[in-house]
Protein backbone atom coordinates (compact mmCIF):
# COMPACT_ATOMS: atom_id res chain seq x y z
CA UNK A 1 0.00 0.00 0.00
CA UNK A 2 1.16 3.53 -0.43
CA UNK A 3 1.18 3.95 3.31
CA UNK A 4 3.84 0.88 3.35
CA UNK A 5 5.84 1.94 1.04
CA UNK A 6 6.25 6.13 1.77
CA UNK A 7 7.50 4.53 4.79
CA UNK A 8 3.96 6.00 6.20
CA UNK A 9 3.18 5.31 9.68
CA UNK A 10 0.16 3.08 9.12
CA UNK A 11 -3.37 3.97 8.10
CA UNK A 12 -4.41 6.89 9.96
CA UNK A 13 -6.53 10.05 8.79
CA UNK A 14 -2.99 11.47 7.19
CA UNK A 15 -0.57 8.98 7.52
CA UNK A 16 2.34 11.35 8.58
CA UNK A 17 5.73 10.18 7.17
CA UNK A 18 9.00 8.38 9.22
CA UNK A 19 11.82 10.52 9.53
CA UNK A 20 14.07 9.79 5.90
CA UNK A 21 15.28 11.45 3.24
CA UNK A 22 13.79 14.14 0.90
CA UNK A 23 14.37 16.59 -1.88
CA UNK A 24 15.83 19.96 -1.59
CA UNK A 25 17.28 21.54 -4.31
CA UNK A 26 19.65 24.36 -4.09
CA UNK A 27 19.83 26.61 -6.32
CA UNK A 28 22.84 29.76 -5.93
CA UNK A 29 21.31 32.12 -8.69
CA UNK A 30 18.25 32.29 -6.83
CA UNK A 31 20.25 32.59 -3.00
CA UNK A 32 21.53 35.94 -5.33
CA UNK A 33 25.21 33.84 -5.29
CA UNK A 34 25.66 33.62 -8.97
CA UNK A 35 28.10 37.00 -8.24
CA UNK A 36 30.69 34.83 -6.63
CA UNK A 37 29.87 31.15 -7.44
CA UNK A 38 30.46 30.30 -11.03
CA UNK A 39 30.04 26.48 -10.87
CA UNK A 40 27.77 24.36 -10.27
CA UNK A 41 24.98 27.14 -10.45
CA UNK A 42 22.40 24.75 -8.55
CA UNK A 43 22.64 21.32 -6.82
CA UNK A 44 20.80 18.29 -4.98
CA UNK A 45 21.41 19.02 -1.14
CA UNK A 46 18.31 17.10 -0.23
CA UNK A 47 17.20 16.87 3.33
CA UNK A 48 15.78 15.07 6.69
CA UNK A 49 12.40 15.11 7.66
CA UNK A 50 9.44 13.28 9.51
CA UNK A 51 8.50 11.18 12.07
CA UNK A 52 10.55 9.91 14.89
CA UNK A 53 8.61 7.86 16.86
CA UNK A 54 8.97 4.23 18.78
CA UNK A 55 10.31 2.11 18.30
CA UNK A 56 13.62 4.01 16.49
CA UNK A 57 14.83 1.24 13.49
CA UNK A 58 18.41 0.52 13.12
CA UNK A 59 18.78 2.18 10.21
CA UNK A 60 18.07 5.50 12.28
CA UNK A 61 20.69 4.76 13.80
CA UNK A 62 19.68 6.35 17.27
CA UNK A 63 21.41 7.50 20.15
CA UNK A 64 20.38 6.05 23.63
CA UNK A 65 19.58 9.68 24.56
CA UNK A 66 17.11 9.74 21.62
CA UNK A 67 15.71 6.01 22.30
CA UNK A 68 15.01 7.24 25.86
CA UNK A 69 13.88 10.85 25.35
CA UNK A 70 11.73 8.91 22.47
CA UNK A 71 10.17 6.78 24.91
CA UNK A 72 9.57 9.88 27.01
CA UNK A 73 7.64 11.60 24.64
CA UNK A 74 5.64 8.64 24.24
CA UNK A 75 4.64 9.01 28.33
CA UNK A 76 4.04 12.24 27.83
CA UNK A 77 4.04 14.14 24.94
CA UNK A 78 3.66 17.79 26.70
CA UNK A 79 6.57 17.56 28.79
CA UNK A 80 9.23 15.75 26.65
CA UNK A 81 9.70 16.88 22.56
CA UNK A 82 10.38 14.06 20.57
CA UNK A 83 13.83 13.39 19.23
CA UNK A 84 14.66 15.33 15.61
CA UNK A 85 15.03 13.62 12.10
CA UNK A 86 18.58 15.25 11.03
CA UNK A 87 21.31 14.28 8.80
CA UNK A 88 23.97 11.22 10.18
CA UNK A 89 26.03 10.96 7.39
CA UNK A 90 26.70 14.26 4.87
CA UNK A 91 29.37 14.20 1.54
CA UNK A 92 31.14 17.04 0.05
CA UNK A 93 30.59 18.98 -2.97
CA UNK A 94 33.26 21.13 -4.94
CA UNK A 95 32.49 24.38 -5.99
CA UNK A 96 34.03 26.74 -8.42
CA UNK A 97 33.80 30.75 -7.68
CA UNK A 98 36.09 33.78 -7.08
CA UNK A 99 37.09 34.91 -3.66
CA UNK A 100 37.80 38.26 -2.66
CA UNK A 101 40.96 38.90 -4.47
CA UNK A 102 39.18 38.32 -7.33
CA UNK A 103 40.81 35.08 -8.13
CA UNK A 104 39.22 32.17 -9.50
CA UNK A 105 39.32 29.20 -6.88
CA UNK A 106 38.16 25.17 -6.87
CA UNK A 107 36.89 24.18 -3.45
CA UNK A 108 35.99 21.14 -1.70
CA UNK A 109 33.22 22.33 1.25
CA UNK A 110 31.84 19.58 3.09
CA UNK A 111 28.69 18.54 4.78
CA UNK A 112 26.81 20.41 2.08
CA UNK A 113 24.78 16.78 0.84
CA UNK A 114 22.77 14.60 2.81
CA UNK A 115 23.72 11.06 2.43
CA UNK A 116 21.46 9.48 5.42
CA UNK A 117 19.11 10.66 8.10
CA UNK A 118 18.69 9.56 12.02
CA UNK A 119 16.83 10.28 14.90
CA UNK A 120 19.05 11.95 17.54
CA UNK B 1 20.80 -16.22 24.71
CA UNK B 2 22.29 -14.34 21.86
CA UNK B 3 21.51 -11.04 23.90
CA UNK B 4 24.07 -11.75 26.71
CA UNK B 5 26.54 -13.00 23.94
CA UNK B 6 26.73 -9.36 22.86
CA UNK B 7 27.69 -8.17 26.34
CA UNK B 8 30.12 -10.37 26.77
CA UNK B 9 33.56 -11.76 25.61
CA UNK B 10 31.77 -12.53 22.38
CA UNK B 11 34.27 -12.75 19.23
CA UNK B 12 33.95 -9.76 16.74
CA UNK B 13 30.53 -9.99 15.26
CA UNK B 14 30.52 -9.04 11.58
CA UNK B 15 28.10 -5.82 11.56
CA UNK B 16 24.70 -6.38 10.40
CA UNK B 17 24.42 -9.71 10.56
CA UNK B 18 21.06 -10.60 11.82
CA UNK B 19 18.19 -10.25 8.39
CA UNK B 20 15.10 -9.60 9.32
CA UNK B 21 11.20 -9.10 8.06
CA UNK B 22 10.41 -5.11 8.02
CA UNK B 23 7.05 -3.52 6.70
CA UNK B 24 5.72 0.10 7.33
CA UNK B 25 9.73 1.86 7.37
CA UNK B 26 12.02 -0.22 6.38
CA UNK B 27 15.25 1.74 5.11
CA UNK B 28 15.22 3.40 2.13
CA UNK B 29 18.09 0.76 0.54
CA UNK B 30 16.44 -2.57 1.39
CA UNK B 31 14.70 -4.76 -1.18
CA UNK B 32 11.94 -7.89 -0.31
CA UNK B 33 10.81 -6.37 3.16
CA UNK B 34 14.44 -7.11 4.43
CA UNK B 35 16.51 -5.09 6.73
CA UNK B 36 19.54 -6.29 8.49
CA UNK B 37 20.67 -4.97 11.89
CA UNK B 38 23.74 -5.93 14.56
CA UNK B 39 20.68 -5.87 17.57
CA UNK B 40 17.33 -7.43 17.24
CA UNK B 41 14.18 -7.68 15.17
CA UNK B 42 11.04 -7.11 16.48
CA UNK B 43 7.26 -6.68 15.92
CA UNK B 44 4.98 -4.32 17.07
CA UNK B 45 1.34 -4.01 17.59
CA UNK B 46 -0.24 -0.30 18.23
CA UNK B 47 -3.27 1.69 17.81
CA UNK B 48 -2.76 4.59 15.28
CA UNK B 49 -4.47 7.63 15.60
CA UNK B 50 -8.29 6.78 14.83
CA UNK B 51 -7.92 3.59 16.94
CA UNK B 52 -6.84 0.74 14.23
CA UNK B 53 -4.47 -1.69 15.31
CA UNK B 54 -1.45 -1.85 13.25
CA UNK B 55 1.17 -4.20 13.00
CA UNK B 56 4.74 -3.06 11.36
CA UNK B 57 8.09 -4.75 12.00
CA UNK B 58 11.71 -4.73 11.47
CA UNK B 59 15.44 -4.05 12.76
CA UNK B 60 16.09 -2.31 15.90
CA UNK B 61 20.30 -1.46 16.41
CA UNK B 62 22.09 -3.00 19.53
CA UNK B 63 22.67 0.11 21.16
CA UNK B 64 19.21 1.03 23.26
CA UNK B 65 17.77 -2.58 22.91
CA UNK B 66 17.77 -3.26 26.52
CA UNK B 67 15.55 0.34 26.57
CA UNK B 68 12.89 -0.26 23.17
CA UNK B 69 12.71 -3.90 23.61
CA UNK B 70 11.03 -3.16 27.04
CA UNK B 71 9.65 -0.03 26.09
CA UNK B 72 7.68 1.24 28.90
CA UNK B 73 3.67 1.61 30.12
CA UNK B 74 2.08 4.31 28.51
CA UNK B 75 -1.21 6.18 29.37
CA UNK B 76 -2.72 7.32 25.89
CA UNK B 77 -1.83 4.63 23.98
CA UNK B 78 -1.92 0.45 23.68
CA UNK B 79 1.00 -1.44 22.01
CA UNK B 80 3.04 -4.12 22.46
CA UNK B 81 6.71 -4.48 21.02
CA UNK B 82 8.39 -8.27 21.23
CA UNK B 83 11.96 -8.58 20.08
CA UNK B 84 14.05 -11.60 19.04
CA UNK B 85 17.59 -12.60 17.92
CA UNK B 86 17.50 -16.14 17.49
CA UNK B 87 17.32 -16.49 13.74
CA UNK B 88 17.15 -14.93 10.51
CA UNK B 89 13.10 -13.44 10.41
CA UNK B 90 12.67 -14.54 13.65
CA UNK B 91 10.14 -11.46 13.76
CA UNK B 92 7.89 -13.40 11.17
CA UNK B 93 6.77 -15.88 14.52
CA UNK B 94 6.09 -13.12 17.03
CA UNK B 95 2.49 -12.38 17.69
CA UNK B 96 2.14 -9.26 19.96
CA UNK B 97 -0.93 -8.89 21.02
CA UNK B 98 -2.24 -5.36 22.28
CA UNK B 99 -2.47 -4.88 25.81
CA UNK B 100 -6.09 -4.85 27.39
CA UNK B 101 -7.78 -1.21 27.93
CA UNK B 102 -5.79 0.87 30.21
CA UNK B 103 -4.97 -0.38 33.27
CA UNK B 104 -1.95 1.97 34.78
CA UNK B 105 0.92 0.77 35.92
CA UNK B 106 0.87 -2.46 33.55
CA UNK B 107 3.99 -3.10 31.33
CA UNK B 108 3.75 -3.98 27.80
CA UNK B 109 6.69 -5.46 26.20
CA UNK B 110 9.28 -8.40 26.29
CA UNK B 111 12.33 -10.03 24.89
CA UNK B 112 12.43 -13.46 23.49
CA UNK B 113 15.39 -15.97 22.70
CA UNK C 1 17.25 42.63 28.43
CA UNK C 2 15.62 39.52 29.53
CA UNK C 3 15.10 38.61 25.66
CA UNK C 4 18.46 39.22 25.47
CA UNK C 5 19.81 37.33 28.58
CA UNK C 6 17.68 34.24 27.86
CA UNK C 7 18.25 33.70 24.36
CA UNK C 8 14.67 34.69 23.41
CA UNK C 9 14.42 35.62 19.96
CA UNK C 10 13.58 39.33 20.98
CA UNK C 11 10.19 41.00 21.60
CA UNK C 12 6.74 38.63 20.90
CA UNK C 13 4.02 37.45 21.89
CA UNK C 14 5.92 34.55 23.53
CA UNK C 15 9.70 35.21 22.68
CA UNK C 16 10.71 31.69 21.01
CA UNK C 17 13.72 30.62 22.93
CA UNK C 18 16.98 29.71 20.93
CA UNK C 19 18.45 25.94 20.30
CA UNK C 20 20.38 25.45 23.81
CA UNK C 21 20.12 22.30 26.23
CA UNK C 22 16.70 22.28 28.49
CA UNK C 23 16.11 20.22 31.08
CA UNK C 24 15.14 16.39 30.97
CA UNK C 25 14.72 14.45 34.03
CA UNK C 26 14.77 10.66 33.23
CA UNK C 27 12.98 8.19 36.13
CA UNK C 28 13.39 4.55 35.34
CA UNK C 29 10.34 3.80 38.19
CA UNK C 30 8.34 5.81 36.01
CA UNK C 31 9.47 4.03 32.29
CA UNK C 32 8.71 0.99 34.65
CA UNK C 33 11.79 -0.26 34.74
CA UNK C 34 12.96 -1.14 37.96
CA UNK C 35 12.23 -4.51 37.80
CA UNK C 36 15.65 -4.53 35.90
CA UNK C 37 17.72 -1.36 36.69
CA UNK C 38 19.19 -1.26 40.22
CA UNK C 39 20.77 2.31 40.36
CA UNK C 40 20.72 4.65 39.50
CA UNK C 41 16.45 4.93 39.64
CA UNK C 42 16.64 8.58 37.80
CA UNK C 43 19.18 10.73 36.30
CA UNK C 44 19.46 14.25 34.41
CA UNK C 45 19.38 13.45 30.52
CA UNK C 46 18.66 16.86 29.36
CA UNK C 47 17.56 17.61 25.82
CA UNK C 48 17.90 20.22 23.03
CA UNK C 49 15.03 22.10 22.17
CA UNK C 50 14.64 25.64 20.75
CA UNK C 51 14.59 27.87 17.28
CA UNK C 52 17.52 27.37 14.93
CA UNK C 53 17.40 30.67 12.36
CA UNK C 54 19.50 32.85 10.93
CA UNK C 55 22.87 33.16 11.56
CA UNK C 56 23.45 29.42 13.04
CA UNK C 57 26.10 30.66 15.94
CA UNK C 58 29.23 29.53 16.56
CA UNK C 59 28.71 27.85 19.68
CA UNK C 60 25.81 25.54 17.67
CA UNK C 61 28.38 23.60 15.71
CA UNK C 62 26.42 24.11 12.32
CA UNK C 63 26.99 21.61 9.14
CA UNK C 64 27.21 23.86 5.81
CA UNK C 65 24.25 22.06 4.75
CA UNK C 66 22.26 23.65 8.02
CA UNK C 67 23.44 26.80 7.14
CA UNK C 68 22.45 26.59 3.79
CA UNK C 69 18.94 24.64 4.39
CA UNK C 70 18.74 27.46 7.32
CA UNK C 71 18.66 29.67 4.71
CA UNK C 72 16.63 28.26 2.40
CA UNK C 73 13.82 28.46 5.50
CA UNK C 74 14.11 31.98 5.60
CA UNK C 75 13.63 32.59 1.66
CA UNK C 76 10.51 29.82 1.74
CA UNK C 77 9.67 28.85 5.20
CA UNK C 78 6.13 26.74 3.16
CA UNK C 79 8.78 24.55 1.47
CA UNK C 80 12.03 23.93 3.81
CA UNK C 81 11.96 22.94 7.24
CA UNK C 82 14.80 24.43 9.62
CA UNK C 83 17.53 23.16 10.56
CA UNK C 84 16.73 21.41 14.10
CA UNK C 85 18.26 21.57 16.98
CA UNK C 86 20.19 18.24 18.64
CA UNK C 87 22.32 17.06 20.96
CA UNK C 88 25.92 17.66 19.53
CA UNK C 89 28.21 16.16 22.28
CA UNK C 90 27.15 13.31 24.64
CA UNK C 91 28.33 11.56 27.25
CA UNK C 92 28.32 8.02 29.02
CA UNK C 93 26.15 7.23 32.58
CA UNK C 94 26.95 3.50 33.92
CA UNK C 95 24.11 1.53 35.14
CA UNK C 96 23.44 -1.24 37.71
CA UNK C 97 20.90 -3.62 36.34
CA UNK C 98 19.73 -7.25 36.39
CA UNK C 99 20.03 -9.10 33.28
CA UNK C 100 18.23 -11.25 31.19
CA UNK C 101 19.98 -14.26 32.90
CA UNK C 102 19.96 -13.17 36.16
CA UNK C 103 23.13 -11.56 36.39
CA UNK C 104 23.68 -8.44 37.97
CA UNK C 105 25.77 -6.53 35.57
CA UNK C 106 27.46 -2.92 35.52
CA UNK C 107 27.38 -1.52 32.38
CA UNK C 108 28.55 1.81 30.65
CA UNK C 109 25.51 3.36 28.39
CA UNK C 110 27.32 5.55 26.04
CA UNK C 111 25.06 8.64 24.54
CA UNK C 112 22.80 8.87 27.63
CA UNK C 113 23.55 12.93 28.86
CA UNK C 114 23.50 15.64 26.13
CA UNK C 115 26.43 18.12 27.01
CA UNK C 116 25.96 20.50 24.08
CA UNK C 117 23.02 21.50 21.56
CA UNK C 118 23.55 22.06 17.99
CA UNK C 119 22.01 22.73 15.15
CA UNK C 120 22.39 20.10 12.31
Amino acid sequence: TLAARSGAKGPGKRAKTRCGRKALHVNFKELGWDDWIIAPLDYEAYHCEGLCDFPLRSHLEPTNHAIIQTLMNSMDPESTPPSCCVPSKLSPISILYIDSGNNVVYKQYEDMVVETCGCR
Amino acid sequence: SKKEQNEGTVPALSPKMLQCRCYHHCPEDSTNNTCRTDGFCFTIIEEDESGVPVKTSGCLGLEGSDFQCRDTPILNQRRSIECCTDQNFCNENLNPTLPPPKISGSISGNIHH
